[in-house]
């Protein structure tokens, strides 16, 4: 039988999961045990778990990191929250020079398995310090894992490998997804770091997607479908390692690449897609690579501009239209939409 | 408490909570139309620290603030219409729309800027505390932060630098014992005072009642007096209560990290009412003049409105505008 | 007639050429007046300029960042230095949440002119947290300009562009150019920010580097010239913004790219280089891309680790003769050498 | 000052203070070989803090550290050959050679590892603390530090932590005057403490000789002692000087940051020769043991040298080793 759960209830699953099944597994942020619970992904663990091992915390990012780390070098398995990646700026220094280091730098003496939770913003009018996408960051730094979750499933099965890894995985959670549905297998189901998934198969262009991305680009790949052209559409689920394998294997069948990401254009993890796809990959490439990101600026507030800062499905169609040199009808997709540009549906009512 | 302050200055002191306030609840109110698309942290409740400490201060002198800052914009004399008019988003917006309600300046009346980064501005502030002394004019660089902000490791560097370079920094803290649901109680040990950390750094401090806006007024003229007579740093520590939930326009006391009877409580407080019945009763100010007072700031808070919805949304292209000013630099 | 200064010099003339000329121009970080100034760029200043305009400061990153931006607000243009980037970590949310987006995000309102020396290290057992090399972070951030001079007369334009530009610019200068030497022009030299530099002219390949690897590739096209192959080096200088018509005009000439880099190779410059010219001149190369950077690791500390670590001029050369399917002598390059692999030249002594 | 300690324990703790050195000036004496290829900080001249604080530590403490950390790792217990083999960049080092002379890690004796951040392993040393308590362990989370990292936000932010937790921290600051070649006075006010500081934050505190090993002994004694019972954090200050240059191995007195008479008063208080005459002159200890202690240390390092020297260097595919360890995790 079909078990839908929404992405936020397969967090809190995972992490209900996770800690009845090790004690050294705690959690912590602003707001975990408050009324609103993180958007209620951590609903019902204060209660089970106790104060203890769900805790409220001072606004001190980065020495909180360091706690983090310093309690995994004794078996204790944080997981930690943050509302915004924003914030998590303050925090580089923890997250860069120890954790991702640790393992390396000590010949492999001790490692520190923590979990750094951070909810990606858009829409609402979040502006320029609460909506960065700053994946391709933490992919740079050697030694940190990072996954990036776009289905109910995975939300679940990624968040319980990223506990039980033994090493610092960020996970990042877009805000725009929380309410999103799906089936979500019982218990312990965990999804293997640094695998794709193939969420439709095609043969006309290769799709490489994350995030809420990917869910612009399923639908995108549905109007595609009617007009009768084809897509492979690879959703990364993990940025660091990516899964290089299914990326090549699919743009070997389609010889046409478009790379998409939530993130400014610049050194997102779309360019290293399209350079190591050149690089290895060159002879195989029916023509130019194409990458659908945001502009290289800050989110602007207004809502009248933040609508042409994100690419949206019928940018994507149009880019796979210019790259099969024909003309797609995008009005269908367009108009099938009912809530304003600004926000994921008619559920979201702002202010947050 | 020393009396430094005359009647025609006291009224101008409710006019200024008053006018604040009249815009945090005219926010409040229409924010469901869904026209104010971006997330708005209300001061009502706060407005008596605002008003308090700019009345001290000059035009010339600089303040910063945080995520809650239309009081502390408006009081130091920030634009009303560009402030509403960039919370709708608009091209007329004190920030032309790129900023919304966090991000406000008005640098004609020296409000610098307000950010949504907890803490972010404390050092700003300072640094522009680091700068008039490098200029050597007498302005003061205030800094307004939250309870929660003392938490953040930058707030305790910034004091350390501005007592080392003895630095014309007033750092005003709003203490309304929460930090979104968060008591201070969790984040903070039970026996801290911020303003006695403030004085173990080497900031001198005081602490006041941040609901009586002559209260307010009183400890910071003296600071400021203090600070521009080159004595350096002062941090004022006062105690408050926000009304309203932490970012949005209602009232959630109902959900469960406060009780209705501690708002209520507070309410009693009311930096608006008490002042308003005081000076009433004090017959500083008539019925009639009060009245006047009410019907003037209505009709300046509905005109501001209409400013802001009227203006048009910036165009597009504005999206790819002010990344980088124009280099003017030294001449070559 | 020709006036020789090093890397440092240029640096320390620079700072001096701003402060004389505009009283707002201050500059400090922990050293620039102790002994040692800054591995000697802080030379002479406190002397002229007194402690007012050039002095220590608590080891405090984010906070003295700040202070920076808040100063700028007021018209002070802060040089603010920091003896290695890794250190500069602490200070991302200063940097990235206010300086870059100050400007973007007041509507042009105001804009933050601060300068960010950023020293990165190299060599001697620098090891995992000393020798970072984190320019694609800082160019992946809308608002930041980033410069990375590896010429003595570079170091001196591109700083003193730096100081006056208005808006905040990162200048990361590397350990191991300190004390080169080049001919430096007098009074206030500018290098446009923005501009790259062909530093050689060919036809097989295009060569586009920055920084150190900038030395590196010296030596190699100097070598391949004397085997019959010509190069265009492209030294970027400033790698936000790039300087992109200069890079495809290049492309376009020899069909033939190699993008080094100094950092981790996945998500470095040298990514953004080839997905850029992958997505625009696709047709025009003549065969794969290719990327020498750092493989993905954090910098190991021992000298017989650090060694394979580090790509080197040899390997510049191997890489051109694959892509020209021919075979090149690396041995006299080589041989060459006079110093370990772990130091820049016989100068360096250790430990710093 | 109660006698908490027997003459056993003190012949110890003076065996301590001279192993570390005779480690130290060994090095001193061989670095410019140039074969101790990255960068070194020495601690001659604060030995008794490291040993003074680690004589009262279980091997099941904990212990973290800095950028000079060869004494606190030596003290606590850590493999003195593996270290030097570190520090030569061979195999055999405690760190594979991947780590060098600051990132030192011993986790058979508590020492979990020493970073070259300023105040990087403040809050880790802080997060052992808080799953000791998680765990209901009376194990102590001791964290070496020195004056400059107490100007960093995280070690406000840590100690904040330790303090709503009531973990068992020991905090232990090293006041030795100096952030590389800065003074104490650029950097913080003149008339901060350190201890009373973290006093202001909730830490109980106390300062101390940190040149003398029985005061150091004795402090740490009484607050190891509260921490395992359940006393929450405690942070000791002692005041030393670092003899050598900041990083390498000459005296740099000549070269204008400080005087040459400053290190002469301090050598006057030598953490080594001070306690060593008083054990000679108590006739805790006789010249012949005296002698024989040397004798062995000597022994001791020099075939710690000769391990590190004769062990191979890591092969090259070894680069690639170490970058995240291989899941083992809850099993499935
Ligand atoms: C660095 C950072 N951490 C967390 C947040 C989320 N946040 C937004 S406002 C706020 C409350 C801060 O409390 P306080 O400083 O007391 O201000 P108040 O809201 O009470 O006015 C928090 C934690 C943030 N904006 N920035
Ligand atoms: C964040 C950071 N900033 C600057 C440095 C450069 N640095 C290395 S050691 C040191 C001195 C720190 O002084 P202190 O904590 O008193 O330790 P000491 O060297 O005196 O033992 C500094 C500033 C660094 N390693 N990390
Ligand atoms: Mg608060
Ligand atoms: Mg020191």
């Amino acid at each position: 039988m079909k078990r839908v759960l929404t992405y936020g209830q397969a967090i809190n699953e995972a992490l209900c999961v996770a800690m009845r099944q090790d004690r050294n597994v705690i959690t912590f942020g602003l707001g975990v045990d408050d009324p609103k619970r993180i958007f209620g992904t951590t609903e019902g663990l204060v209660e089970e778990f106790g104060p203890e091992r769900v805790f409220d915390m001072p606004t001190a990012e980065n020495a909180m990191t360091g706690v983090a780390i310093g309690a995994a070098l004794n078996g204790t398995r944080s997981v930690m929250t943050h509302q915004r990646l924003d914030f998590f700026l303050l925090a580089m220094d923890q997250l860069v020079n120890n954790a991702a280091k640790w393992s390396y730098m000590f010949g492999g003496k001790s490692s520190v398995p923590i979990t750094i939770r951070l909810i990606l913003g858009r829409g609402w009018g979040q502006g320029p310090q609460h909506s960065q996408n700053l994946q391709s960051w933490f992919a740079h730094i050697p030694g940190l894992k990072v996954v990036m979750p776009s289905t109910a499933a995975d939300a679940k099965g990624l968040l319980l490998s990223a506990i039980f890894d033994d090493n610092p995985v960020v996970y990042l959670e877009h805000r725009w997804l929380h309410n999103i549905e799906g089936e979500v297998p019982e218990g312990d189901y965990r999804v293997p770091i640094g695998e794709a998934q193939v969420l439709s198969s095609g043969q006309d262009v290769t799709l490489v997607s994350f995030s809420y991305m990917t869910i612009e680009a399923l639908h995108a790949v549905e109007h595609l479908e009617k007009q009768g052209v084809s897509c492979d559409l690879i959703d990364l689920r993990s940025v660091n390692p990516i899964d290089w394998p299914t990326v090549f294997e699919s743009v070997k069948k389609t010889g046409r690449l478009i790379a998409l990401d939530t993130a400014s254009q610049t050194l997102s993890i779309a360019s290293e897609i399209i350079a190591r796809v050149s690089m290895e990959l060159f002879h195989e490439l029916k023509s130019p690579p194409v990458r659908i990101a945001l502009p290289d600026y800050p989110t602007p507030t207004s809502p009248a501009l933040s609508e042409k800062y994100y690419p949206r499905a019928e940018d994507i169609m149009q880019a796979v239209a210019d790259l099969l040199n024909m003309t797609l009808d995008t009005d269908e997709l367009i108009q099938s939409r009912t809530s304003p540009h600004d926000v994921p549906g008619e559920w979201f009512k702002g202010p947050f | 408490m020393t009396l430094l302050i005359n009647n025609i200055e006291r009224v101008r002191l409710l006019h200024g909570v008053k006018r604040i306030r009249c815009v945090e609840e005219t926010i409040a109110a229409r924010y469901s139309e869904g026209k104010m698309r971006c997330p708005t942290h209300l001061c009502t409740g706060q407005e008596a620290v605002a008003v308090g400490v700019c009345a001290t201060l000059r035009n010339t002198d600089f303040a910063v603030s945080t995520h809650r800052s239309h009081g502390h914009y408006l009081a130091k004399g920030g634009d009303l219409s560009r402030m509403l008019a960039e919370i709708y988003g608009k091209s007329t917006g004190c920030s032309s729309g790129h900023g919304g309600s966090m991000h406000l300046i008005d640098e004609s009346v020296g409000f610098m800027g307000s950010t949504s980064i907890v803490g972010g501005t404390i050092p700003v502030g300072t640094g522009l505390g680091l700068s008039v002394s490098l200029k050597g004019t007498d302005q003061v660089s205030c800094v307004f932060l939250g309870d929660g902000s003392t938490e953040e490791g930058v707030f305790y560097e910034s004091l350390n630098f501005a007592v080392i370079k003895q630095l014309p920094v007033l750092y005003i803290c709003e203490n309304n014992l929460y930090s979104v649901y968060s008591p201070i109680q969790v984040r903070q040990p039970a026996n801290r005072k911020i303003y006695e950390l403030a004085r173990s750094l080497g900031v001198p401090s005081e602490t006041g009642d941040g609901n009586d806006v002559l209260d307010v007024y009183a400890k910071t003229s003296r600071a400021v007096a203090s600070i521009r007579s080159g004595g350096g740093p002062v941090l004022l520590e006062f105690s408050t209560y926000r009304w309203r939930e932490h970012c949005g326009p209602n009232f959630d006391n109902d959900i469960g990290y406060r009780s209705e009877q501690e708002y209520l409580d507070w309410k009693q407080k009311d930096p608006v009412e008490v002042f308003e019945a005081k000076l009433c009763g004090d017959e500083v100010l008539s019925k009639e003049a009060l009245s006047e007072m009410e019907r003037s700031i209505v009709a300046e808070v509905n005109d501001a409105f209409a400013f802001a919805e009227n203006s048009p949304f910036p165009s597009p292209d504005q999206l790819g505008k002010y990344l980088y000013k124009e280099d003017e630099g030294a001449s070559l």
